[in-house]
């Protein structure tokens, strides 16, 4: 198990991991304030998932050190995320799709 | 407590290192890039046969298990024939009992047998010994990934002793009736289903980390990707796609196990049932089906891929031959792999989710089918201009293509949209799961255990029976599901416990019980396999090393059984890949994969 | 030899099999005959490829049996034959396809002059709902469902009162009329299944789910559900039966509203209470 | 035993190509537990995705109405309410012990035994502190809102069942982890990472590496919570 490539898992300066976790505070109060100041609709959807990508790929890129990865496990773990968005997408029609034929067949509110 | 490890750092003899004698260039290997694992190594009766750390051990208990549930699926197939066969004749086959034998046949023989039995038992044996590993590099957990799927086998048994007996949901487990009243099993055995489902995910999630890891991390060296056997690329795909599969499986068990305990609405919308309102509101039965599925068509090719990394390789050994399109063969195993994600649906084309998925569906499901056709063509060029042996894994293998191609085909009916809206469950699914799932990987787990027995008891299976067991199985199961196609068509539904008062389905009463005679002697065929297999594993024939002249590092061992560690000292260095048979230009009649470039050197062999 | 030609049988075996089969669907009843067609189509192509390939197989099988004074071929690859069959069995895969879509097409998009009526299933049986006069069904929702409100419908709404209501097994169809069936479910999952229409779709609770046909046979047709539903599936079953028009309307004459039944139902349980009184 | 060194070769693309096509390892460079943990955390994802996917599919398709989180995980503090109060502080938690985590991976590699510990056991009280807040928040909701996972006051009955079931499931990640920390926290106090001391159960050397592998599981967790807090509580 032990690798023989000490050099190579060079440590980073502690500047980054203190810029990240400022920036990670800065984004989660961003995203805490669309809730505050109560912004609806596809601005409030926007931004939440704005944020929260950004946050996302902060932690996955500087502290799960996946920027500094090689290309091999990078890939590795993000193309499978298309299924995840093939079935994100799929489940979407789906659920419009059924809140539409309740919609359209049953009395609501009883 | 050091002396139990031996680290036995071998001085790796790199190429760059040589030490006097001219090595020509293409020998040049680089310097390895792990160190040597450490083993474990047994010094108890316990730790050495029980807890054991070996992947060769887990690799046989895992098999064993499987095949020993397995049986009690075949077991539960002959009740149903009977019934469907001889109906009113059996008297403790009631439809609930049908039912219960129904849903736990297939859900054993789908998770239970096969995935256990390629992935723990193939995989397990299989993966260090084809790529140059000492062990999986997690052997503690791999351990424990077997005795959870012991666990996960002993919760699914105990159901069978509960009140009101196993789950008769259907393997597909749908809800609301998994766990209403109305099905039988719906007190307690629903929930030990859903128990012994997760532990089985849990535990399989264990061991798949290990194949996947030992495959990507701990080759040896030379080992390149494209030089592994097509088997190693099977089980590699299939493990990635069940541990991106299995998660669905197991987030809709944890819902159905909560709608079942606690009263949850995930699938339960408002439901009147037995004269009362039941209280659950707003939840979505299909969103179950969607999960399910997104689980379960991966599956299907979690079991049919090590099945055709397998074959491709008994095909090879045994017709003396490379495979044919070997990178083909690859890519082709990677992109069904990767478009089996996106069909799942295609099982639900009658579900009642918003038709316009079938367009998209159709679509994907029929273009998975270029690869497969790939695939099959492949097998057979492989077959052209061979030197064909036919022992019994080659009679196994070609009966292994007859079976896949005519399953798939039928697939193709299914996964065209429109004709699945008749056929849809009816028969014809039926005949077409059971062609391409229930015969065809089954033909190449008993081709792969004639193959492999010698490997791992040192001794052959009985030739003889061997030939009686293939032309019973392969004739006699082709006999039963190739008929059964013609049920579907008349419009016999699936899981009917008894169909004789409809008009036209009086006319399949002779089919049907001609379908259950087949059965029930393809049934017992088996027991004289296992015979054979307890039998030669004692006072069967004793066999050289590497019987059947095959490449692959498996059977290139100091010791045959291989030992712990596998390799001895050494651990062999690959040249090549593992298909080079009757090679031009040279006496030899196959290479071995650690075989140098320099002691063959007049070999006119294709760069891999 | 032996083993070549056993698979050889096998194969012919099959298509003798197809071809004299006894057992072949029934005769359609409805306008899905090009579903039939789509199958028979399929059934050429793909049949097709399946005696190639097996009889292919069985041939090197005969011709390249073991012999030790032979040698196999070495060759790793063949880009252009690999590429060839590739863009076969893709235009294979079209040819397939193409069709298919277009019907589905068809299947999912319902005429104008559907008549819209609703099946309701239940463990284990079939029940029928019709637009009466007006041509619109009623909202519903399985909440409402009480003695007297054995559909569960809408008291509100006004489409409701004239709904046809027909708590029978047996529904009646009109020859030639497109229906577009509306499914409910009141327990679990179902499927209205008529072998001879080729037509199907599950029946959810918490949803409704639809097809549409035109039948075009008159006769009886036996319904068969199509879905596991619990210790009594395979007993599921119902009957359609195809008038010409004026059959149709005499059956229809003698159904009843749902405004009758639930004025019937409350009389019944007065009656009823009153006995209990006395 | 000549050393691979992973500065030489091929980047970007070009690496990812070489990387495959090379012999023994693919992820050049990544030990087996780390890969292990990697390949592990893609399906956990999974897992966690298909919640996900759950909970907006049954919350975008009820006809009911989806209660506003917003107001239901309010609290009121000196008789102002103050949405979302709570769950703001518990991810403003989540995030520093994410931060401690990464430094004391940080410090693992430069063998700062002390320094390592230290922040080991920091993210583990912080972990702690967010179990805490959230038995709290949970007991806050079960016993005064009465929200059960079979129903709610608010509205679709299916928000409580997700919110159980996902913050459970999450909660479970959290506490699993928080022990692992203790666990780790102690070893590297004891030194075992720099003895190379056998594990209990799979007797296996201790080595700092193992601390990023536990380091990787913890910003796991923390990725898990800013999902769930995008999707459950602010959508
Ligand atoms: C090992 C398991 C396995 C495999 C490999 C497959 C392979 C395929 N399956 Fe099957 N399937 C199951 C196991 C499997 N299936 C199971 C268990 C069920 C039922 C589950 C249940 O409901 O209980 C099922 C059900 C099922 C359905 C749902 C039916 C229904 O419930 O209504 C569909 C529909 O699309 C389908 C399609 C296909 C297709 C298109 C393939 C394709 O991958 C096949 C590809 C292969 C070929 C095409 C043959 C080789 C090709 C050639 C020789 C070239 C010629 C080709 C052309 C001319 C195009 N299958
Ligand atoms: C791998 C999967 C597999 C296998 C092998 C089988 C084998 C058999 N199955 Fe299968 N079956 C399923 C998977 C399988 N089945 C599934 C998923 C369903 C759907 C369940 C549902 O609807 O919910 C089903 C349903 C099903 C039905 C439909 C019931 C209904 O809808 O009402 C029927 C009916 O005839 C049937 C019959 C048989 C028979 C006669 C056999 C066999 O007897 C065929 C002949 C036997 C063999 C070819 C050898 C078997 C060998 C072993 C089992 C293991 C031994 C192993 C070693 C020694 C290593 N099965
Ligand atoms: Cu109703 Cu099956
Ligand atoms: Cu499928």
């Amino acid at each position: 198990m032990e690798q023989n490539n000490k050099k190579t898992t060079s440590t980073h300066s502690i500047g980054i991991y203190l810029w990240i976790w400022g920036l990670l505070f800065v984004f989660s109060t961003f995203s805490y304030l669309v809730d505050w100041y109560n912004f609806q609709g596809l601005l409030r959807w926007s931004l939440i998932i704005f944020f929260m990508l950004i946050k996302a790929g902060l932690i996955m890129s500087i502290f799960m050190h996946l920027y500094w990865e090689r290309w091999a496990i990078v890939n590795v773990l993000l193309w499978p995320m298309t299924a995840i968005m093939v079935f994100v997408a799929i489940m979407t029609a789906e659920s419009k799709y059924t809140f539409f034929t309740r919609a359209l067949f049953f009395v609501t509110g009883v | 407590m050091d002396n139990e490890y031996n680290n036995n750092k071998i001085e790796t003899k790199a190429a760059d290192s040589s030490s006097g004698s001219y090595v020509p260039p293409a020998d040049n290997i680089p310097a390895s890039e792990i160190p040597e694992q450490e083993l474990y190594h047994a010094k108890s009766f316990w730790t050495r046969w029980v807890f054991c750390q070996d992947a060769k051990v887990i690799g046989v208990q895992y098999a064993l298990t499987a095949t020993a549930v397995g049986l009690i699926g075949l077991v539960l197939s002959w009740g149903m024939r009977l019934q469907l066969g001889f109906p009113e004749t059996f008297s403790f086959l009631g439809p609930a009992t049908y039912y219960q034998s129904v849903t736990m046949h297939g859900m054993i023989m789908v998770v239970y047998l096969l995935t256990a039995l390629f992935l723990g038992g193939f995989g397990n044996y299989l993966i260090p010994l084809m790529v140059g590993a000492r062990d999986m590099v997690f052997p503690y957990l791999n351990m424990v990934s077997f005795w959870m799927f012991l666990v996960a086998v002993l919760v699914l048994i105990s159901s069978f002793f509960v009140p009101g007996g196993p789950t008769g949901a259907g393997w597909t487990l749908y809800p609301p009736q998994a766990i209403l009243p109305g099905t039988p099993g719906s007190e307690m055995g629903i929930v030990l289903m859903l128990v012994s489902l997760s532990l089985f995910v849990i535990g399989f999630t264990m061991g798949g980390l290990n194949y996947v890891i030992t495959i990507l991390q701990a080759r040896t060296r030379g080992m390149t990707l494209m030089r592994m056997p097509l088997t190693i690329w099977g089980i590699f795909t299939a493990t990635v796609l069940a541990l991106l599969a299995f998660p669905a499986l197991f987030v809709a068990c944890i819902m159905m196990t909560l709608d079942n305990l606690l009263g949850t609405s995930f699938f339960m919308p408002e439901i009147f049932t037995m004269g009362e309102q039941l209280g659950t509101t707003g939840g979505s039965p299909i969103l179950f089906q969607h999960l399910f599925w997104f689980f379960g068509h991966p599956e299907v090719y979690i079991v049919a891929l090590p099945a055709f990394g397998i074959v491709s390789d008994l095909i090879s050994v045994h017709a003396r031959k490379n495979i044919f399109g070997y990178r083909m063969m690859v890519w082709a195993i990677v992109i069904i792999g990767a478009l089996s994600f996106v069909v799942w649906a295609h099982h639900m084309y009658v579900s009642g989710m918003n038709p316009y998925f079938g367009f998209f569906f159709a679509t994907t499901t029929l273009i998975i089918a270029v690869p497969t056709a790939i695939k099959v063509y492949n097998w057979v060029l492989t077959l052209w201009r061979g030197n064909i042996h036919l022992t019994i894994p080659m009679l196994f293998s070609l009966g292994f293509i007859v079976t896949f191609v005519n399953g798939g085909i039928t697939g193709l009916f299914l996964g065209n949209v429109i004709i699945d809206i008749p056929l849809s469950d009816t028969y014809f699914v039926v005949a077409h799961f059971h062609m391409v799932m229930g015969i065809a990987p089954l033909m190449v787990i008993f081709g792969a255990i004639y193959h492999w027995f010698p490997l791992i008891s040192g001794r052959h299976l009985n030739q003889t029976l061997g030939k009686i067991h293939f032309w019973i199985s392969f004739i006699g199961a082709y006999a039963i599901y190739f008929p059964m196609h013609y049920l579907g068509f008349i419009g016999v539904p699936r899981r009917y416990y008894e169909m004789y008062d409809s008009p036209y389905m009086t006319t399949g009463v002779g089919l049907n019980q001609f379908i259950t005679v087949a059965a029930l002697i393809v049934g017992f065929t088996q027991i004289l396999f296992l015979y054979n297999i307890i039998h030669s594993a004692f006072y069967g024939e004793k066999s050289e090393k590497n019987p059947w002249k095959a490449n692959s590092l498996e059977w290139h061992t100091p010791e045959m059984p291989p030992a712990h560690g596998n390799f001895g000292k050494d651990l062999p260095v690959v040249y090549r890949w593992p298909y080079d048979f009757s090679v031009p230009g040279i006496d030899r009649e196959y290479i071995p994969q650690h075989v140098a470039p320099s002691e063959v050197p007049t070999a006119k062999v294709e760069k891999t | 030899m032996f083993v070549a030609v056993i698979f050889f049988l096998i194969i012919i075996a099959s298509v003798v099999f197809h071809i004299w089969s006894p057992w072949w669907w029934t005769p359609v009843a409805s306008n899905w005959g090009n579903i039939d067609s789509t199958i028979e189509l399929t059934f050429w192509i793909t049949g097709s490829v399946f005696v190639a390939v097996c009889s292919f197989m069985s041939y090197c099988v005969w011709r390249y049996r073991y012999r030790p004074d032979r040698k196999a071929e070495y060759k790793p690859e063949d880009k252009k034959l690999e590429i060839r069959l590739t863009a076969l069995t893709a235009l294979g895969v079209i040819a397939l396809l193409a069709p298919g879509l277009v019907v589905w097409n068809k299947y999912v998009t319902v005429p104008e002059n559907a008549l819209k009526i609703e099946v309701v299933a239940y463990q284990w049986g079939w029940n029928y709902r019709l637009p009466g006069d007006d041509g619109i069904l009623g909202t519903t929702n399985i909440s409402l469902i009480n003695d007297e409100n054995p559909y569960g419908l809408n008291p509100e709404d006004p489409n409701s009162k004239d709904d046809i209501i027909v708590m029978d097994a047996d529904l009646h169809l009109e020859l030639d009329q497109p229906v577009k069936v509306e499914l409910r479910s009141y327990d679990v999952l179902h499927n209205f299944y008529v072998p001879q229409f080729r037509a199907k779709m599950d029946t959810l609770p918490g949803l409704v789910t639809f097809y549409w046909f035109t039948p075009i046979r008159t006769g009886d047709f036996e319904i068969l559900c199509a879905e596991y539903c619990g210790t009594g599936h395979y007993a599921m079953r119902g009957k359609v039966l195809v008038d010409e028009k004026t059959d149709y309307t005499n059956w229809l004459a003698k159904q009843i509203t749902h405004e009758k039944m639930l004025a019937q139902n409350k009389e019944n349980k007065k009656l009823l209470t009153a006995e209990i009184k006395n | 035993m000549s050393e691979l060194d992973i500065s030489r070769l091929p980047k970007g693309g070009k690496g990812f190509a070489h990387d495959f096509a090379a012999d023994q390892t693919t992820f050049k460079g990544v030990p087996w537990g780390k890969a292990m943990m990697w390949i592990f955390l893609l399906s956990d994802t999974f897992i966690f995705s298909c919640f996900l996917i759950s909970l907006m599919t049954a919350r975008s398709s009820t006809i009911a109405e989806w209660p506003y989180p917003s107001e239901v995980f309010g609290l009121t503090i000196f008789g102002v309410e103050v949405p979302l109060l709570l769950i703001a502080i518990m991810t403003f938690v989540l995030i520093t012990s994410s931060g401690t985590m990464a430094l004391a991976v940080k410090y693992g590699y430069e063998r700062n035994r002390k320094m390592c510990a230290w922040l080991i056991l920091a993210t583990a009280i912080g972990g702690l502190t967010f179990v805490g807040m959230q038995a709290f928040e949970w007991s806050k909701l079960i016993f005064h809102d009465g929200i059960r996972p079979w129903s709610n006051p608010f509205g679709a009955a299916q928000f409580g069942s997700f919110f159980f079931m996902i913050t459970g499931f999450h909660g479970t990640h959290v506490s699993i982890g928080v022990i692992f920390l203790f666990i780790f926290a102690r070893k590297t106090f004891r030194g075992d990472f720099d003895t190379g001391r056998r594990g209990h159960f799979t007797s296996m050397k201790s080595d700092y590496k193992a601390i990023e592998i536990l380091g990787l599981y913890w910003h796991f967790v923390d990725l898990v919570w800013v999902f769930i807090f995008a999707f459950f509580y602010l959508w």
